[in-house]
C-alpha cells in the first residue's frame, strides 16, 4: 500500500515535553482519523516521529534528517519560537513545508512555514480590548524572559498607550536604550523560575488601589509557582484578574485550578466550545485514546488550542494537497496561499496569503474543573504577524 | 430572615441576565451573611439548577458531596450526577459577580472576622461611592477592634478623596492617609497631586507630596522586612533540597545526578497518595485533608527503599570509583525521568494544598503564605532530624566513620555495606521530603528537582561540604541576599549577582563557611 | 633558651625568631627561636605533639605563623622572609622536605617521581621543552641505587610498601638537592640496619647541605647528632649535644622515660 | 589455635604478593611478624582482615573459616587492627574515634568507663584532646589514638602493624609494657609487625619471618638470633 | 620524540586522518547523490558537529582526566566561542526581506536602528575568529586566577564552575542587560543567533562550505590530538598528572600549581572556544541552551563513557554517545532516555575503563576462550 511520509517534530523529553507531548498525540490521532477515511490522495499518512528533546540543535538536525533522509512531504512541529528559528533555514534550504501551531510573537514570515498559530493580534490584542471594556485601568505585564513575551508586551505597551493608558499604570518596569526609547516593558523571569514571592508582593502593591489586572505571558512550569504564590497572597480574580496567554486546558491539568478560578484566557479554541464540530472532535479524540499506541498518556486528557491548531494544520495540508493534486511542498504552499478553509473544532479557519490563518478568537474564564467558560468571541480575526509599530 | 434570603437567591440564580439587576437590589437590602456563603459556593461551581419537571426548576447546592435544596436545605438524592440530564451546574456571570461582590463586601463590614472587615472596608472605600462611605462612617462608630478602626478610617479617607466636601476636608484626608501610610490611597493622591499641579495649588501639591513620601517610606520598611522573611523562606527551600545532597554528596562523596529525580519521587508520591485519598474518601471529606500529612512520611519511605535498592544493586560497586558514580547516576536520572513521563504523563501533575495551609499570615504589612511558613518549619524539622541522627545515634557515628574511611571502619567492625545502604537511602529519603515540600509551592513533574539543584549545590559548598550547620547558614544567607537584590536588579540579574558573590566569597573562604580541617596532604 | 651557636664557622642559613602559631586557641608553637648554620645537621626531638612537624610546616610556608619571623639567608646575602612566600617558592629557594607520612605521586613511576623532583627550573615553558639529559638520568639512577628501588624503577609509586615509600621520599629529597633539607622521621618503618644506613646517608650530606632531622629513634639520633634541639609544647626546651640533652632530667621526664631499651 | 592462616595466596590486581603463606597464632600468645620492607607483611595482615582478598588458601579464626567473610564481620568476631599509617577518622573528634569502638563493642556504662581509663592511662595525651579532630593530631598522637581505639574493642586478637612508628620513646616503653601485660593476663593474642627487633623480642612469644611473600623462618622468639637477623632482616 | 605510544596508535592516526580529511569529503563532493558510495551533505554536517563535540570532550579530558579538575563549565567556553563567531555570522545575513534592515532581527524587534558599539568589531571575520578563541581564553583566565589563587579545588571547583556556567547562561538568556539605568542589548536572548547566510563570503548552507567546515573541524581535532600526545610525553604532562594525584605535594617540589592549572584551564577553554566557533556554522545557530549545566555534564558523560584519562576515549565517547542518541531519538522517541541511561549504567558497572578499555578488558576472556578451545583439542595426559 502506498504511503506518504510526514514528519512529527516535537520534544518528547526535556523541559518542553510537558507541553509538546500532547501535540504529538493529537497529530497521531489526526493521521489515524484521516487514514481511516481513506488517506490523502489515496495514500495513507505514515508519520515519522522524532524527539527534538527540547534541544534546538537537535531540532535542526532532526529536521534535516526528516527532509534529507525520510523525504517527508510536510512536517508538523515545534513549540518554542527558538526551535522554529533553528529549523527555519533547514526548511528553506530543502524547500520543505512546516506547520507551526503555537501562539507566537510574529515578526517572521518564511515561505516554507505555515503559521497556524495565534499571532499577537489574535490573542493579546482582543484580550486587552476585553479588559479595557471591563474598565480596568492598570495593567501589570509579566512574562518569561524570551522573545514571545518580550515582543508581545512591547506591542501591548504601544497598544495600551494608544488606548489612553498612562505609562505609570503599566506595571512591571520599563527598559530604555541609550536614546531613551522603550525597548522592553514588563517584568521577566527566566524559564523554570520558581520563586515569585517578590514579584507577587509587587503585584499586590500595584493592585492595592484597585482596577488593576495582570497580563501573564509566563511560559511553562513557572506558572505553577506563580499562581500558587498569587493564591496564597490573597489576590483573587475579582480584585485583579490575570489573563494568561500561554495557559490552555492542557496546562491546567497540572495547575491548582481552584486558585485560578475567575482568571482569564484568550485562545482561538476552547474545549468547552459548544458546537457540534467540537463535540465530535473531543469525542473522537477520547475514543482514539483508548486504542492509542504505547507512550500516549490515556487518562485525564483534554484538548486545547495548540492541539486543535495542529489538527487544523493537518487538515489544511490535506485539503491543499488535494487541491494541488500533488504532495510537492511548493505546489501545496501555493494552494494554501490561495486560501483554503477548514471547518475545525474552533470554527472555520482559512489560510491566508501571508501564511497565517483567519480564525475566531475567544475570551474565557477559568473554571475550577480546568475548563474555560466563554465570555466573548471575536469572529474571523485576520492573522497579522507584523504588529509592532502599527499603533 | 434567611428563608427570605434563600428565596431571593434562588430567583437570582435562575434569572436571566436582564432580570438580575432588579433582584440584586432586593438582595442588597437584605444584607444577610448567608448571601456571602452562597455566592462563594456559586462562584466555585457548587450550585446547580435542577429541572424537577418541565415547568419547575429549582436550585441545589452541593454541600460535602450531598445535594441540598437551596430553599429548604432538604437533601436531594441525585443518583447519577454525571449523566443526569436535569442537573446542570450554574454560575454567576462576571458582571453579576461584581455586583454581588459589593453586596458581600457590605455584609462583610459586620463579619465576625476582623480580616474580612478590613478587606471589605478597603474595597468599599476604594470604590469611592457615597453609599458605602455612609455605611463605613456608621460602622466605624461601633467598631471596637483598634486595628480595624484604623482601616475603616483609612477606607473612609480614601473614599473622601473623591467625596470630600471641600478642599480643607480633602487636605485633611490626604494628610491622614499619609499618616496611616495608606498604600491603596497612593494612586488617588497622585491623581490629586497632578490636578493640583495643573491648577497651581501649591499647598495641595505639598500636602500630597508629604503624604506620598510617608506612604513610600512605610512601604520601604515593609519591603525590607518582607525581603528578610522571604529570604528565609527561599533559603529554607534551598536548604531542604540541599540536605539530601549534603548527605549523598557531602558525606558519601557520590555526585548523585539523579538527586532531582528523587525529589520528583517525593512530589509524585504526594500526587499518588492524594489520588488514593480522593478515591477512598472523596475530595470533600475531612479525611481527604490528611492526604498530605500522610504522604510526607510515605514519600520518605518510598524514596528510601528505592535508594536502598539502588545502593545495593549499583552504587555498592562504585565506591572505589567515585567519579564513575557521576556517569551511573546520570544514566539513572535519564531513566527515572522517562519512567515518570511514561507513568504519570509528560505534563506536570497537580498536588493540592490542604486547607490548613491555604492563605497567608500578615504582620505589619509583611505577608507570608502558610505554605511558605510550613516549608520553613519543615526545613527546621529536617535539620533537627538529620542532626539528631548524625550526632546522637550509633548509626550516625557509623555513617560518619564509614564516610571518612571505609576500610578502617570495616576493620573496626562497622557493618559498612549496611551503613552505606542506609545512608544512601536516608539521603534519597531527604530528597523526597524536599519534593513533598516543594509540591506545595511549585510544580510536580519529571524535571521538578532540576530547578533547585544548582542552587543547592551552592548551598552545600558555601556551607562547607559535609557540614550541616554550614549548609543551614549558607542557605539562609543565599536566600536573603537573593531577596534583597531582586527588587533592585530583578530576578535574573539578582541571581547572577548572587552567583558572583558566592565566587567571591569562596575567594575569601575556599573551603566554605566551615571548612573541614585536616593536615593531610591529599585533600 | 635558644641561643646563636658560639662556634662561628659558617654563616646562618635559617633563623626563626619569636614564632608563635596557635590552632583554635591551642599554641602549637610558642615563641620559638631557632638558628641553623650552613652545612649543619641539626636533630630535633621532642614528645609527640611538641610541634616538630608544625615547625617544618612553618618553614615550608605550609602554615603561616601568627607572630614572628622566619628568615632564609640566601648565598648572596639577601634575606627572604619565608612567612611571606608560597610553598613552591620556598622549594625553589632551596628548601626541601620529607614529610612524616610518606607522600609521593601515586600514579607516577618511581623514576618519574624522582624526575619531577630533580633540581632545576620549574616554569611552564621549561617543563614543556625539557629534555632529559644523560646526567639527569645518571643522577636518578644514583638516587635509586641509594634508596634501593632500582628494581622498582618503573613500578607505580602507589603500589610500594610503606617502607619503600619512605625511601622514595628520601630519594626525592636527594634528587632535589636543596640547600636545606627538612627530614621528618626518616627512620620510621625501617629496620635497624636500614636506620643505620640512613644515618650514614644523612651524615654524608652534612656540610654540603644544611639539615634538620626529626626522629624518635634514640639510637639513630645518637648516631647522627652533634647538636640536638628538644622541643616541648612548641618551645625549645633544651639544646646541646646528644649526651647533654639525653641526661637532662626534664627531657627524660617529658620524652625519654625510663630508657630501659637496650640496643 | 586461635588463628591459622593456611597456604594463602593473595595480592593486588595482577601481582601476587603472598605465595602460600601459613602462620598460626595460639590463644593468648604474641606472635612477631618480621621481614624487610615490601616482603608482604602488611599485605598478610590485610588479608587476615579481609581488606585484600585471597586467591586461594584458608584462614581460620576461633574455629570458623573466615576467608570469605566481609571485614566487618571478621572484626566483630574479635580481630582488632592497628594499621600501618594510622588510619584514624580525621574528621571525627578524638572522642568520637574512641566512641566508635565502644559502640561497636557494645560497651556501655562502667565497662566502657574502665576500658577508657586503661587507654587514658597508657596514652594520657588523648584525654586532653577529646574534642580535637583526629586529623589535626600530630603523627605520634594519631598512632596512639589508633592503638587506643583497637584496645577499646577488647578483641580476641590484636593485630599491630608497626605500632611504634612515630611514637616518643617513653610511650614506646609503655606500649611494650602493655603488650607484655596483655600477654601475662592472657587477655588476648597479638600479631606484631615490627622493624624494631628488640621491641619484638621483648614483646612476643614466637616469630615468623617473611621473605618475598613466603614464610622463611619461624619459631620461638628465643630462636631469633643475630645470625637470623643478619640473614633475613638486613640488606 | 615519538608522539605515539605504539605502532597501532600511529597507524590508526594516519588512517583516520586520510579517511576524514580526504576520503569522506571526496565521497561527498565527487560522487553523484544516487551512488551508493555517496556521503550526503547531511551526513557531512552531522559528522562535522560530532567532531566539534569530540574536540570539546578532548579539552575536558585534559582538565579532568589528566589534571583532575572536573570542570563543569566546558560547554560554556564552547558556547562563548560559538557566540563570538555566531555574532560575525549574524552580521552577515544581509538585508532581510522582511525587515529591510541589515541588523539582526532581535535588534530590529526592539527598535534598534544602529549596531551597538560592542557588536561592531564582530563584523570583521578575523576579529571574530580571534574572539572565538580569545573570549573564552580571557573569561577562563580571569575566572581561573580567582579560583586557583584561592586554591578552590575538588568538588568546590566543580561546583563553582557550574555556578559560572549557570550565571552566564542566565545572562545570555536575557535580551537586555540593565546597567547604570541603561539597557544594553545582548545576544538574542532565548532565540540566540541563527538564520545565518554567509561565511567568509560563501553561502553557509552550500555543500562545499559544509565540506570545508568539516575538514577544518577534523584538522583541529587531529592537531589537538597531537598536541595532547606531545604534552603527555613532556615533563609538563607529568606535572599535570602529579597535580591530579597530589596537588599539595607538588608545590613542595617547587612547582607553582596555580600557574600550571591556570595555563591548562585557559588553553582548554580556548580549544573549546575554537570547537564552538566551528560548531556554530555547521549547526546553524547558537542559543543560551548550550550553556545549561546539563550540557557541560553531557561532556563529562562523553569523557567518562569513552574513557577518562585516555587520548582516544573522549573522541570515542563524544561520537558514540552522540550517534546513539541521534539514532534512538528517531528509532525510539519515547524510550531513548531509558535505553541510553541503561547503556551508561551498564558501562559503569561492567566497563570500568570506558569504551577504550574494552579491548583490554576482553583480552583475558578472549585468551580463556582461546585456551579452552586449544586445551580441548589436546588430550588430557
Ligand atoms: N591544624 C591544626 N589544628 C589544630 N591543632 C593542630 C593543628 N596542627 C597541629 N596541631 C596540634 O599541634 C600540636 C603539634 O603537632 P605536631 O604535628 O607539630 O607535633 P610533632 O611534634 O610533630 O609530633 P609527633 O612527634 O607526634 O609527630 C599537636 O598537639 C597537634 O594536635
Ligand atoms: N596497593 C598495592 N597495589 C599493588 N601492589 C602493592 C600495593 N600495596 C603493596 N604492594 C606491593 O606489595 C608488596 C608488599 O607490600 P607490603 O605493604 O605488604 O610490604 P610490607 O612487608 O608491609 O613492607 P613495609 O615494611 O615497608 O611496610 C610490595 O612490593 C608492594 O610493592
Ligand atoms: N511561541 C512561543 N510560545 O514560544
Ligand atoms: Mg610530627
Ligand atoms: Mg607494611
Amino acid at each position: 500500500e502506498e504511503t506518504v511520509k510526514v514528519g512529527v517534530l516535537h520534544s518528547l523529553s526535556g523541559t518542553m515535553a510537558i507541553s509538546e507531548t500532547s501535540l504529538r498525540d493529537i497529530l497521531l490521532f489526526t493521521f489515524d482519523e484521516i487514514n481511516a477515511a481513506g488517506g490523502v490522495l489515496g495514500k495513507k499518512i505514515e508519520p515519522v516521529v522524532v524527539d527534538g528533546a527540547s534541544d534546538w540543535p537537535t531540532f535542526a538536525e532532526k529536521a534535516e534528517q526528516l527532509l534529507a533522509q525520510d523525504k517527508v512531504s510536510a512536517t508538523f512541529g515545534c513549540w518554542t519560537s527558538v526551535s522554529r528559528k533553528f529549523v527555519l533555514p533547514v526548511y528553506e534550504k530543502y524547500n520543505g513545508l512546516l506547520f507551526y501551531p503555537v501562539q507566537y510573537e510574529g515578526e517572521e514570515l518564511s515561505p516554507n512555514i505555515f503559521y497556524t498559530a495565534e499571532a499577537v493580534g489574535q490573542q493579546a490584542i482582543p484580550a486587552v480590548d476585553y479588559l479595557l471594556e471591563e474598565g480596568y485601568k492598570k495593567f501589570y505585564l509579566i512574562g518569561t524572559d524570551y522573545v514571545y513575551p518580550q515582543t508581545t508586551n512591547l506591542v501591548l505597551f504601544e497598544y495600551l498607550q494608544s488606548k489612553g493608558i498612562k505609562v505609570e499604570n503599566i506595571g512591571g518596569g520599563l527598559r530604555k536604550d541609550a536614546s531613551g526609547e522603550v525597548i522592553s516593558a514588563g517584568k521577566y523571569t527566566p524559564f523554570s523560575h520558581s520563586d515569585y514571592q517578590q514579584i507577587v508582593a509587587e503585584i499586590k502593591a500595584f493592585t492595592a488601589s484597585g482596577d488593576a489586572c495582570v497580563i501573564n505571558t509566563i511560559n511553562g512550569d513557572s506558572n505553577v509557582s506563580f499562581f500558587k504564590e498569587i493564591a496564597a497572597s490573597g489576590i483573587t480574580a475579582d480584585d485583579c484578574p490575570i489573563v494568561s496567554f500561554s495557559l490552555s486546558e492542557d496546562e491546567f491539568r497540572s495547575l491548582p485550578t481552584k486558585d485560578l478560578v475567575g482568571h482569564l484566557g484568550c485562545w482561538t479554541y476552547f474545549m468547552s466550545l459548544d458546537t457540534p464540530a467540537n463535540k465530535k472532535f473531543v469525542k473522537n479524540f477520547n475514543k482514539w485514546l483508548k486504542t492509542a499506541p504505547a507512550g500516549v498518556q490515556k487518562e485525564g486528557r483534554v484538548t486545547c488550542s495548540p492541539m486543535v491548531l495542529s489538527y487544523n494544520g493537518v487538515y489544511l495540508w490535506k485539503a491543499a494537497v488535494e487541491k494541488a493534486g500533488t504532495f510537492e511542498p511548493e505546489a501545496v504552499i501555493k494552494a494554501l496561499e490561495s486560501g483554503i478553509s477548514f471547518d475545525g473544532p474552533g470554527g472555520t479557519v482559512t489560510s491566508q496569503k501571508n501564511h497565517h490563518l483567519t480564525k475566531n478568537v475567544y475570551i474565557g474564564e477559568t473554571l475550577e474543573d480546568g475548563q474555560f467558560e466563554i465570555l466573548e468571541s471575536y469572529d474571523n480575526v485576520y492573522g497579522e504577524p507584523f504588529l509592532k509599530g502599527t499603533f | 430572615q434567611e428563608d427570605a434570603t434563600r428565596d431571593v437567591l434562588e430567583r437570582l440564580a435562575l434569572a436571566s441576565s436582564s432580570e438580575q439587576s432588579a433582584i440584586t437590589e432586593e438582595l442588597s437590602a437584605l444584607g444577610d451573611p448567608y448571601i456571602k456563603d452562597f455566592v462563594d459556593a456559586w462562584r466555585t461551581g457548587e450550585v446547580f439548577s435542577y429541572d424537577v419537571s418541565e415547568s419547575e426548576t429549582i436550585v441545589l447546592r452541593k454541600v460535602s458531596e450531598k445535594f441540598r435544596r437551596l430553599s429548604n436545605d432538604e437533601i436531594f438524592e441525585i443518583a447519577d450526577e454525571e449523566n443526569d440530564e436535569n442537573l446542570s451546574k450554574i454560575r454567576p456571570s462576571r458582571k453579576l459577580r461584581k455586583v454581588l461582590k459589593t453586596i458581600t463586601d457590605t455584609i462583610d463590614l459586620s463579619s465576625p472576622d476582623p480580616r474580612a472587615r478590613i478587606e471589605a472596608a478597603l474595597k468599599l472605600g476604594l470604590s469611592q461611592k457615597t453609599d458605602y462611605l455612609e455605611a463605613l462612617q456608621s460602622k466605624i462608630e461601633t467598631e471596637e477592634n483598634e486595628k480595624v478602626r484604623l482601616k475603616f478610617e483609612e477606607a473612609i479617607n480614601i473614599s473622601l478623596l473623591a467625596n470630600a466636601e471641600d478642599d480643607e476636608a480633602l487636605k485633611h484626608s490626604i494628610a491622614r492617609l499619609g499618616e496611616l501610610a495608606s498604600l491603596p490611597a497612593r494612586d488617588g493622591i497622585i491623581g490629586i497631586q497632578n490636578e493640583a499641579t495643573e491648577s497651581g495649588d501649591a499647598e495641595m501639591v505639598a500636602i500630597c507630596a508629604e503624604a506620598i513620601k510617608d506612604i513610600d517610606s512605610a512601604q520601604k520598611t515593609i519591603e525590607r522586612w518582607g525581603n528578610l522573611v522571604r529570604g528565609m523562606s527561599t533559603g529554607s527551600v534551598l536548604l531542604i533540597v540541599a540536605f539530601g545532597l549534603a548527605i549523598t554528596f557531602g558525606l558519601m562523596g557520590i555526585i548523585n545526578m539523579a538527586h532531582g529525580e528523587f525529589i520528583a519521587i517525593g512530589g509524585y508520591t504526594c500526587y499518588v497518595v492524594q489520588n488514593l485519598f480522593a478515591d477512598a474518601f472523596g475530595t470533600q471529606s475531612a479525611a481527604y485533608q490528611w492526604f498530605y500529612w500522610t504522604a510526607i512520611p510515605i514519600s520518605f519511605v518510598v524514596a528510601g527503599v528505592i535508594g536502598y535498592g539502588l545502593e545495593k544493586g549499583m552504587f555498592r560497586f562504585l565506591y572505589k570509583r567515585p567519579l564513575e558514580s557521576l556517569l551511573a547516576t546520570w544514566g539513572l536520572s535519564m531513566i527515572m525521568q522517562q519512567l515518570f513521563r511514561l507513568n504519570f504523563g509528560a505534563a506536570n501533575v497537580q498536588v493540592n494544598t490542604p486547607d490548613v495551609l491555604i492563605g497567608n499570615f500578615e504582620v505589619a504589612g509583611v505577608a507570608l503564605s502558610y505554605t511558605r511558613i510550613f516549608v520553613i518549619g519543615f526545613a527546621v524539622f529536617v535539620i533537627l532530624m538529620t542532626w539528631l541522627l548524625l550526632s546522637k545515634t550509633n548509626l550516625g557515628l557509623y555513617i560518619r566513620s564509614v564516610m571518612q574511611n571505609r576500610n578502617m571502619a570495616s576493620s573496626l567492625g562497622i557493618p559498612v555495606s549496611k551503613v552505606n545502604s542506609l545512608t544512601f537511602a536516608f539521603g534519597c529519603g531527604l530528597a523526597a521530603l524536599a519534593g513533598a515540600a516543594l509540591s506545595q509551592i511549585g510544580n510536580v513533574g519529571p524535571t521538578m528537582g532540576q530547578t533547585y539543584i544548582v542552587d543547592s549545590f551552592m548551598v552545600v559548598v558555601v556551607g562547607g561540604v559535609g557540614n550541616l550547620l554550614g549548609a543551614g547558614l549558607s542557605a539562609m544567607g543565599i536566600g536573603t541576599v537573593d531577596q534583597f537584590l531582586q527588587p533592585y536588579w530583578g530576578p535574573v540579574m539578582g541571581k547572577i549577582i548572587v552567583y558572583f558573590v558566592i565566587i567571591l566569597f569562596l575567594q575569601w573562604k575556599p573551603g566554605g563557611l566551615f571548612p573541614t580541617k585536616s593536615r593531610s596532604m591529599d585533600d | 633558651m635558644a641561643h646563636i651557636p658560639a662556634e662561628k664557622h659558617t654563616p646562618l642559613v635559617l633563623s626563626v625568631e619569636g614564632v608563635t602559631k596557635s590552632f583554635d586557641g591551642f599554641k602549637a608553637i610558642n615563641d620559638l627561636n631557632f638558628y641553623l648554620r650552613d652545612g649543619e645537621l641539626r636533630t630535633v626531638i621532642g614528645p609527640n605533639g611538641a610541634g616538630k612537624s608544625t615547625f617544618m610546616d612553618l618553614i615550608t610556608a605550609r602554615t603561616k605563623p601568627d607572630e614572628g619571623k622566619i628568615n632564609f639567608h640566601k648565598d648572596n646575602g639577601e634575606d627572604v622572609d619565608l612567612t611571606r612566600v608560597r610553598e613552591h617558592h620556598v622549594s625553589q629557594l632551596g628548601i626541601g622536605r620529607k614529610f612524616q607520612n610518606p607522600t609521593i605521586y601515586r600514579s607516577h613511576t618511581v623514576y618519574d617521581n624522582l624526575k619531577l623532583s630533580l633540581s632545576g627550573k620549574r616554569g611552564l615553558l621549561h617543563s614543556l621543552f625539557y629534555k632529559e639529559s644523560a646526567s639527569d638520568r645518571e643522577k636518578i639512577y644514583d638516587v635509586m641505587e641509594t634508596i634501593r628501588l632500582k628494581d622498582h624503577a618503573h613500578d607505580l609509586a602507589g603500589a610500594l610498601s610503606h617502607g619503600q615509600k619512605q625511601w622514595l621520599e628520601i630519594g626525592m629529597l636527594l634528587a632535589q638537592d636543596p640547600r636545606i633539607m627538612l627530614v621528618d622521621e626518616p627512620a620510621a618503618g625501617m629496620s635497624d640496619e636500614e636506620t643505620e644506613r640512613t644515618g650514614e646517608l644523612l651524615l654524608s650530606l652534612e656540610g654540603k647541605h644544611s639539615l634538620i632531622v626529626i626522629e624518635h629513634d634514640m639510637e639513630f639520633v645518637r648516631q647522627i647528632a652533634s647538636r640536638v634541639t628538644v622541643l616541648h609544647q612548641g618551645h625549645v626546651l633544651k639544646e646541646g649535644s646528644f649526651d647533654f640533652v639525653k641526661s637532662d632530667p626534664q627531657v627524660i621526664e617529658v620524652y625519654l622515660g625510663r630508657q630501659t631499651r637496650k640496643h | 589455635m586461635l588463628l591459622s592462616v593456611r597456604n594463602v595466596y593473595a595480592g593486588y590486581d595482577e601481582s601476587m604478593i603472598l605465595k602460600g603463606v601459613s602462620i598460626d597464632v595460639p590463644e593468648k600468645k604474641a606472635v612477631a611478624l618480621l621481614g624487610r620492607n615490601g616482603v608482604g607483611k602488611t599485605t598478610l595482615l590485610n588479608t587476615i582482615l579481609g581488606l585484600v582478598g585471597t586467591n586461594s588458601g584458608t584462614i581460620e579464626f576461633a574455629g570458623d573459616s573466615i576467608e570469605r567473610m566481609p571485614s566487618d564481620r571478621r572484626a566483630r568476631m574479635g580481630i582488632g587492627y592497628v594499621p600501618q599509617g594510622r588510619d584514624i577518622f580525621p574528621g571525627l573528634t578524638v572522642w568520637e574515634n574512641l566512641n566508635v569502638s565502644l559502640r561497636v563493642a557494645g560497651a556501655k556504662g562502667a565497662e566502657a568507663e574502665s576500658r577508657l581509663q586503661s587507654v587514658y592511662e597508657l596514652f594520657p595525651v588523648l584525654k586532653d584532646m577529646l574534642k580535637r579532630k583526629g586529623g589535626v593530631l600530630s603523627g605520634g598522637q594519631q598512632q596512639q589514638l589508633a592503638i587506643g581505639r583497637a584496645l577499646l574493642l577488647k578483641p580476641k586478637i590484636l593485630i599491630l602493624d608497626e605500632p611504634t612508628e612515630g611514637i616518643q620513646p617513653s610511650i614506646i616503653d609503655q606500649i611494650e609494657d602493655a603488650i607484655y601485660a596483655i600477654r601475662k593476663k592472657g587477655e588476648m593474642s597479638v600479631i606484631l609487625v615490627e622493624q624494631y627487633i628488640d621491641f619484638a623480642r621483648n614483646a612476643c612469644d614466637s616469630f615468623y619471618i617473611l621473605e618475598r611473600g613466603s614464610v622463611v623462618q619461624k619459631g620461638d622468639i628465643s630462636l631469633l638470633d643475630d645470625d637470623m637477623v643478619a640473614k633475613y632482616l638486613t640488606v | 620524540m615519538n608522539l605515539f605510544d605504539n605502532k597501532l596508535e600511529a597507524r590508526g592516526f594516519i588512517v583516520a586522518a586520510i579517511v576524514l580529511l580526504f576520503a569522506l569529503p571526496m565521497l561527498n563532493g565527487l560522487t553523484s547523490p544516487d551512488s551508493f558510495l555517496h556521503v550526503s551533505s547531511f551526513q557531512i554536517s552531522l559528522w562535522g558537529k560530532y567532531v566539534t563535540y569530540a574536540i570539546l570532550a578532548m579539552s575536558l579530558n585534559v582538565l579532568w582526566g589528566y589534571t583532575g579538575m572536573l570542570c563543569l563549565c566546558q560547554s560554556l567556553f564552547f558556547a562563548l566561542g560559538a557566540y563570538a563567531f555566531g555574532m560575525y555570522l549574524m552580521l552577515h545575513v544581509g538585508v532581510d526581506t522582511v525587515y529591510n534592515t541589515a541588523l539582526p532581527d532581535f535588534m530590529d524587534f526592539q527598535g534598534y536602528t544602529e549596531l551597538p558599539w560592542y557588536w561592531k568589531p564582530f563584523e570583521s571575520a578575523p576579529f571574530a575568529v580571534l574572539a572565538a578563541v580569545g573570549i573564552p581564553g580571557i573569561v577562563s583566565f580571569i575566572f581561573g586566577v580567582l579560583v586557583f589563587r584561592s586554591r578552590i579545588k575538588g568538588v568546590y571547583f566543580s561546583i563553582i564552575t557550574q555556578a559560572l556556567t549557570y550565571a552566564l547562561m542566565l545572562l545570555f538568556f536575557k535580551n537586555n542587560l540593565e546597567l547604570f539605568g541603561q539597557s544594553f542589548i545582548l545576544f538574542g536572548g532565548n532565540n540566540g543567533l541563527n538564520g545565518f547566510k554567509e561565511i567568509f563570503g560563501a553561502s553557509v548552507d552550500s555543500a562545499s562550505t559544509q565540506r570545508w567546515l568539516f575538514i577544518a573541524s577534523v584538522l583541529l581535532m587531529l592537531t589537538v590530538y597531537l598536541a595532547i600526545a606531545w604534552v603527555l610525553k613532556t615533563k609538563f604532562g607529568k606535572v599535570q598528572q602529579a597535580i591530579r594525584d597530589s596537588e599539595n605535594r607538588i608545590r613542595f617540589s617547587g612547582y607553582s600549581t596555580t600557574t600550571y592549572k591556570l595555563l591548562i584551564f585557559t588553553v582548554c577553554a580556548m580549544i573549546a572556544g575554537a570547537a564552538g566557533a566551528l560548531y556554530v556554522p555547521q549547526v546553524g545557530g547558537i542559543n543560551a541552551n548550550e550553556m545549561t549545566p546539563a550540557k557541560s555534564l553531557d561532556v563529562v558523560v562523553w569523557v567518562a563513557f569513552g574513557g577518562r584519562g585516555t587520548k582516544f576515549g573522549p573522541i570515542l565517547g563524544a561520537v558514540v554517545v552522540s550517534l546513539l542518541k541521534s539514532f534512538f531519538l528517531r528509532a525510539a522517541p519515547d524510550s531513548w532516555l531509558i535505553i541510553l541511561g541503561a547503556i551508561f549504567i551498564f558501562t559503569v558497572l561492567f566497563m570500568p575503563n570506558g569504551l577504550v578499555g574494552l579491548p583490554q578488558q576482553l583480552k583475558p576472556l578472549w585468551k580463556r576462550i582461546r585456551s579452552k578451545s586449544t586445551t580441548s583439542t589436546v588430550p588430557v595426559s
